[in-house]
């Protein structure tokens, strides 16, 4: 179901004007955050519940305002330790521990919070629009 | 995502495609720590070139094969690395620590 | 897990430029597809892989080409029984046997086929542009 | 998808509100037939006002209630469809099937 996801994101992501790098990352960062869900908040199990929404917002950026894909994950599971939740130091060379940090550089913007017994996750990418060249 | 292997004179190669992910990473850390560890094979070669996808839980199965290759003394190299793998060793700083080759025959060069 | 692929649908359609009726049918024809292949082709497991492609084609309608989404799920599970694949008569009113009927009513083509060890699901649904009014 | 439960005399209501899917449509058939079969209770309202979606599972679930109900010779009632749940029982052909009002005062009535 994980591939299910990537390409429909992959696909939502091409279509909103995303450049390929930026589409992948994306679905790279959704993916990871998925697999973090089913592992650490639901430990394993994958039939538990898994929310998410994908909206285009204006997000204030640099003072002014950009376009920007939000999305948001929620899961019922156990409480994140924000502890852990750090991801680790890559000098550090071991398996494990990629995750976050993948998440972190895909996205412009990773929020953890717990409301009302619910994990959630905002992930918010801008879209980088060309400006329009003047004159040349 | 599927494994197939090949067997040439000290060296096994692997050729894998699809997506390396959470359900699939398991069996691709199986297939590297039983070449290296259990059959002690001098050389695994993977060739990356079908992987249209690999997470994190896939690199690190790649580091789990890097670590029981120093710990064994055998080799393990990577090669058709496509835009998407290399992003993710990349992200991963660790580029530099894998032996990467273009293609087989380099890889497979004695 | 299937929330997040509805909602990842529902977004990628709803920028594809479908209705709103739309949008929930072909989110309704991939939820029920995927519930039957992890129900009838992977006997309940949920953790098998299926892979999924979303793209946008020119297809063949009413004699001239549409605009229009396929999308294409596969999977490695047991060989559907073709027999078996027709659903059944709704004014048996009994619980159960509805989601083939729910795929053929939201989509325009809905076609299985076996390649290589392979069931694949085909399903196409049409965007019904406006046309342009003339004059008016 | 969540169930919360009302008591009223000889009427249960159960708000429910998320989607009913493959992974949660059990958990609306357990409390349904419980409340039907076992507790015999003689009417039960679904208010399916927060309900985002619902697949064919779930409507098999109501289904199976809507039998479990006529067998013990009680009510199923729904109330609040909103447009996607509207839609799928006119996709089952079942709309004319279920006793279905506007609102609760309609479904409480005595
Ligand atoms: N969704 C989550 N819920 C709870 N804990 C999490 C979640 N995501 C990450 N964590 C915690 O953060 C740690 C680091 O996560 P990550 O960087 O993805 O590496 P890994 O998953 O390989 O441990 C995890 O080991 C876990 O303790
Ligand atoms: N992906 C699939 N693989 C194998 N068999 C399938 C698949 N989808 C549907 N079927 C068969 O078609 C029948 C009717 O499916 P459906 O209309 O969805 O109702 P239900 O799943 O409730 O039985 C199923 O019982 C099953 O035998």
């Amino acid at each position: 179901m994980l591939c299910v996801v990537r390409n429909a994101v992959g696909e939502l992501t091409a279509k909103l004007g995303f450049s390929e790098p930026d589409c992948r990352a994306v679905v790279r960062a959704v993916d990871e955050a998925l697999t973090n869900i089913i592992r650490h908040a639901y430990l394993g199990e994958q039939e538990q519940p898994i929310e998410a929404s994908f909206h285009r917002i204006d997000a204030p950026k640099d003072g002014q305002s950009g376009d920007a894909l939000e999305i948001v994950l929620e899961d019922n599971g156990v409480t994140a330790n924000p502890e852990k939740m750090c991801g680790r130091a890559l000098e550090d060379v071991r398996p494990g521990g990629l995750g976050l940090h993948f998440i972190r550089e895909c996205m412009d913007t990773v929020e953890f919070s717990r409301n009302n017994g619910r994990n959630q996750l905002r992930l918010v990418k801008f879209l980088h629009v060309q400006a329009p060249k003047k004159g040349a | 995502m599927q494994i197939a292997a090949r067997h040439l004179d000290k060296t096994t190669i692997f050729d894998i495609s699809g997506d390396i992910d959470l359900a699939t990473s398991p069996q691709l850390r199986k297939a590297l720590l039983r070449e290296l560890r259990e059959l002690k094979m001098p050389r695994v070669v993977l060739n990356l070139g079908a992987v249209r996808y690999i997470d994190s839980s896939g690199v690190a199965s790649l580091v789990e094969g890097l670590k029981a290759s120093r710990d064994v003394g055998s080799r393990l190299i990577l090669f058709g690395l496509n835009k998407t793998v290399r992003e993710v060793l990349q992200l991963s700083k660790l580029v530099r620590i894998f032996e990467i080759y273009e293609n087989e025959a380099q890889s497979v060069a004695p």
